[in-house]
């Protein structure tokens, strides 16, 4: 079944807490390779049947009006993956 | 790079003084301070410190009452009174209580779960600046009618930013309000209120005193989190139509404040600081002004020093930067390098800012050049003063005169017993009675072992010295609609109310802080609810014996030009010798026989 | 003697001598909520306890050790996630899969770095219904065998509390098969399941019987008046059984 | 800068409370083409310069190790994307 995946992601320049935590931990295991971390969200939408522009049109709204929260969050991402 | 060099030869450039909140009198007054225009880092720090928020402009000349009307018996166990971060409560064998209430309307209203978040990580910051340990937090709620879709946007998102960030702090939430009337919802009420205990040899005051000590800020690093905020929020309106105007949200991060808490404590464990303060609105431009207005000389900072996680930021916006979960302490030289392993220990980041000198001035740099140059007094205490006219609402006859009995439904009361009955359940069933406890079983109220009370109760009891049960108990109160029928005795209600239930756990109320929420204060009507309601609240502490230690004036809590119904709430402490002895609201399991007495009129 | 005496975090100077001669260890993160209670619930057990802070690695000779109840690290990647990884854990690991044998109790953060340690099986994702809750629990001795339950009889109902956001245990279905065949489901919620868990899991141990983890908080139901309904003392058992299992006296 | 993107989604076969009530959600929003939704996680790594085969498996490795846990989760996803 196709599935619409919609990723969000903190706004660049709000404080993302979980990416800070995860950042300080990543050295201490020995990955020291990265500078930055942050951490989003990512929703997958099952779609019954074929994926038209109106249901995307739809998960596009959705992710607008109810996977984010547009006050912190920035939605980076929303497209169709086939299985 | 605005310079104050630089502005002392440019007189005649345009400042967006206006936009920062500023009116034309106020920055005339800057002009007339400084001898010179303000350069552009100055403009930041009067403007947000000069806001009502900050500057408490409008309120300042009634709240002296507060101070005024004070008995000898009110003052013997004030160990610090109002003024400083929050007021100090001697308990008794060497223990001490401070608390505080204050508001965080706006943000909450922008954004529930954040906004509300922050209002407990703001207020939880003031009392660990007095060099207490935190242990309890309450929420009196006010929103709009209870079927209004927005009031469910704003009440889920509240609710659970307070327990998100109290619960992740380990202090339990020990009560609070939920009130739902449609005035509020345009203008939701999100107070929180903190109270923590200390040994009296710990207490901490804000000021940066002795010369070459060194100013250090620690925590969080500073980000572009609420810039403008401080002023936008108590400026006239929001205006949609400038989005520059608008706030950025702060984001709070619970984890980062208790590893700040902790490691607060091991600073005041070890003496390490001289001065502390917490970070709120105005950031830097509150604590560095602060500090230095309330020590003994003067201060001076390079703020390209400070840890950034937005290399972009102006220095400007890093003065008026809200982000959350920083502080700033005077650290004496013999101590930097404990200062530094405590900081270490806890992996809390730090930078040393500069330090303490005996000009009297406060001068910030940027690398090396002088972008700030002023008398620290006239940005943090010497603000503009407001004598704001007022006088009762011509309406105000017209309200009292319309009482429920003159009412259809008041001529008609019910009397058999079956409306008696509907009438009960009706009442019973009417939101602002009902059980609250889906908001309370979002909270922790066990964390740290010491609560003797907490919700369904009248009051909040937490024990503060195990050996001996001594503790404290906390309750808050408000009624918008009597306040706003009567606002000199609707505030004197609310600090009766609040008074019995913490007399009737079986505490002895000692002290009160207040949050006083009101409408825009330019609005004569409004002033007048203002001007009442702390005249009402100060005689009655002076009759019932309870200072006022502490408090916050929340102004422009209105929709377009509708304010919300005068809201002071009440805080009230008490004093348990042994919180054995704490009295429930209700009975337990185990009281079958007891008698039920009905006392008073 | 510092100038203050209100005690730190990990500082729970005992003040006399414990009745047991017991030395039970309190892991503290960053984060961490309930060490103190922990820390008094083992004093009052009449054990010593013992501040282990999570960035040292050594386990200070203690006999059993509590995780305590919080949010290591804020626990915004996963409860537990980044708590794994710290040296005192790889410590705890070792003393608990070693010979020895070491007691190991975690409540709530606790039990869910267990887990995410492999000492526990399974894990814990949001409650269903996907509030943090706070509420008094009565919980299910499914297990009085374990270091950690041998003072509680088979099938007594217990009431704690319970307090988190991600309390729903899951387990594949194998996994949860072999704990219930095993007698490996130490606690189940009764009544009403708060968050749903699994097959109504609340606790859970090791073959061994020597680590248990459990949601619900047994160190907040020790004190008369300060419990559940102000009268609760339901989990002075859990503390009560290390001692006995350490003296040798385990059933 | 260049960021690795790691994708970490619930297991199949375990219930997502998140993602049901986002389903639960949509329909009273008027969004009803989607049959299921699944809620995860999607971290940015940033890497300061060049992101060469052995950071690609550090990223992989932290991605198995810390970022997700098997008991419950897959990384469904690691790349790299260029800003
Ligand atoms: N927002 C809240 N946060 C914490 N506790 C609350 C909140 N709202 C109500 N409570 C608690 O719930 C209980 C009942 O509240 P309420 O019905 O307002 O009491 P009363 O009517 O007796 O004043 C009290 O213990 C109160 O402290």
């Amino acid at each position: 079944m196709p599935r619409i995946v919609v990723d969000v992601m903190p706004k660049p320049e709000i404080l993302d807490p979980q990416g800070k935590a995860i950042v300080g931990a990543l050295p201490r295991l020995g990955f020291t390779a990265f500078s930055q971390v942050r951490q989003g969200k990512r929703f997958e939408l099952t779609v019954d049947g074929e994926v038209t522009e109106e249901i995307l049109a739809q998960a596009r709204e959705a992710a607008e009006k109810l996977l984010s929260n547009p006050v912190i969050e920035d939605v980076v991402n929303v497209e169709v993956v086939a299985d | 790079m605005d310079t104050v060099a630089n502005a002392a030869v440019t007189p005649d450039t345009e400042l967006p003084w206006a936009e920062l909140g500023l009116k034309q009198n106020e920055f005339d007054e800057v002009v007339k301070v400084l001898g010179r225009r303000p350069t552009a880092a100055e403009l930041a720090m009067y403007s947000v410190m000069w806001s009502e928020h900050c500057s408490y402009k409008s309120s300042k000349n009634h709240l002296r009452q507060f101070g005024d009307k004070v008995s000898e018996e009110m003052k013997k166990d004030m160990l610090v009174g109002i003024g400083e971060n929050a007021g100090v409560t001697n308990l008794g064998d060497g223990w001490a209580v401070t608390f505080k209430i204050e508001s965080h309307n706006s943000p909450t209203m922008i954004e529930p779960y954040q906004g509300a978040a922050t209002g407990i990580g703001g207020i939880v910051r003031d009392i660990i600046s007095m060099g207490a340990r935190p242990v309890a937090v309450m929420d009196p709620l006010r929103f709009g009618a209870i079927d209004h879709p927005d009031t469910a946007r704003v009440i889920h998102g509240a609710v659970a930013g307070i327990g998100g960030y109290g619960n992740s702090l380990g202090l339990p939430n020990i009560g609070g309000e939920m009130v739902f009337d449609s005035v509020y919802q345009g203008n939701p009420l999100v107070n929180a209120l903190a109270v923590g205990v200390m040994r009296h040899e710990d207490i901490r005051l804000a000021n940066a005193s002795g010369k070459g000590n060194k100013v250090v800020l620690f925590g969080a690093r500073t980000g572009g989190d609420g810039i403008g905020g401080a002023s936008i929020l108590s400026s006239e309106s929001f205006d949609d139509t400038k989005p520059s105007k608008r706030p950025a949200v702060q984001v709070g991060d619970p984890f980062a404040e208790k590893v700040l808490i902790e490691c607060c404590l091991e600073l005041f464990k070890g003496s390490l600081v001289e001065g502390i303060q917490d970070l709120g609105a105005a950031g830097i431009s509150c604590a560095t002004s602060e500090l230095a207005s309330n020590g003994d000389g003067g201060m001076e900072v390079e703020l390209t020093s400070v840890l950034l996680r937005d290399p972009t930021l102006t220095p400007g916006e890093i003065l008026m930067s809200e982000s959350q979960e920083r502080m700033m302490a005077v650290v004496s030289p013999e101590n930097i390098e404990a200062f530094e392993a405590t900081m270490d220990k806890w992996a809390v980041e730090y930078s040393w800012l500069g330090e303490v000198t005996d000009t009297g001035r406060l001068i910030i740099k940027w690398d090396g050049e002088v972008i700030v140059d002023v008398d620290p007094r006239t940005v943090a205490h010497d603000g503009p003063l407001y004598d704001r006219p007022y006088a009762r609402p011509e309406w105000q006859d017209a309200l009292q005169a319309d009482t429920f009995k003159s009412s259809e439904a008041g001529a008609n009361l019910p009397s058999t017993g079956a409306e008696l009955k509907a009438a009960l359940v009706e009442l019973m069933a009417s939101p602002n009675m009902c059980d609250k406890s889906w908001i309370t079983n979002q909270y922790d109220r066990y964390v740290g072992g010491n609560t003797a009370l907490a919700s369904p109760d009248d009051a909040g009891v937490i024990r503060v010295d195990e050996k001996t049960g001594m503790g404290v108990a906390l309750a808050t109160d408000a009624n918008g609609r009597y306040t706003f029928l009567d606002p000199y005795h609707g505030a004197q209600l609310a600090l009766a109310e609040a008074y019995r239930n913490v007399a009737t756990s079986g505490a002895v109320p000692m002290a009160v802080s207040d949050c006083l929420n009101f409408g825009s204060p330019e609005d004569s009507d409004v002033m007048w609810q203002l001007a009442e309601a702390i005249r009402g609240l100060s005689d009655a502490c002076l009759v019932l014996g309870v200072p006022v230690t502490g408090g916050n004036v929340s102004l422009y809590n209105q929709t377009g030009s509708t304010p919300i119904h005068p809201t002071p709430v009440v805080a009230m402490l008490g004093k348990f010798d042994d919180v054995d002895r704490r009295t429930p609201s209700g009975w337990r399991a185990d009281a079958d026989g007891q008698a039920l007495y009905l006392l008073g009129t | 003697m510092s100038a203050t005496e209100l005690p730190l975090i990990g500082d729970y100077s005992t003040p006399a001598a414990a009745l047991s001669g017991a030395r039970i260890g309190v892991v503290t993160f960053p984060g961490t909520l309930d060490d103190r209670d922990a820390a008094r619930a083992i004093r009052m057990a009449g054990a010593e306890a013992v501040s282990l802070w999570h960035g040292d690695a050594d386990l200070s000779n203690v006999d059993a050790v509590v995780i305590p109840g919080g949010f290591s690290y804020g626990d915004y990647l996963r409860a537990g996630a980044i708590a794994r990884f710290a040296p005192m854990m790889s410590k705890i690991v070792d003393a608990a899969n070693s010979d020895a044998k070491l007691p190991v109790l975690g409540i709530c953060n606790g039990f869910q770095i267990l887990t995410e340690s492999h000492l526990l099986p399974g894990s814990m994702i949001k409650n269903d219904h996907l509030k943090f809750l706070c509420r008094d629990q009565v919980l299910r001795v499914e297990n009085n065998t374990t270091a950690w339950s041998n003072q509680y009889a088979q099938g007594e109902e217990i009431t704690i509390v319970l307090k988190n956001q991600d309390g729903q245990y899951v387990a594949d279905e194998k996994t949860l098969d072999a704990l219930e065949a095993e007698g490996r489901v130490a606690f189940s919620y009764v009544g009403w399941n708060p968050n749903g868990s699994r097959r109504n899991i609340a606790g859970i141990t090791n073959a061994a019987g020597n680590v248990v983890g459990l949601m619900p908080h047994p160190e907040h139901a020790v004190e008369a008046g300060f419990g559940p309904d102000h009268t609760g003392t339901d989990g002075l058992g859990f503390f009560t059984s290390v001692l006995t299992h350490l003296v040798g006296g385990q059933k």
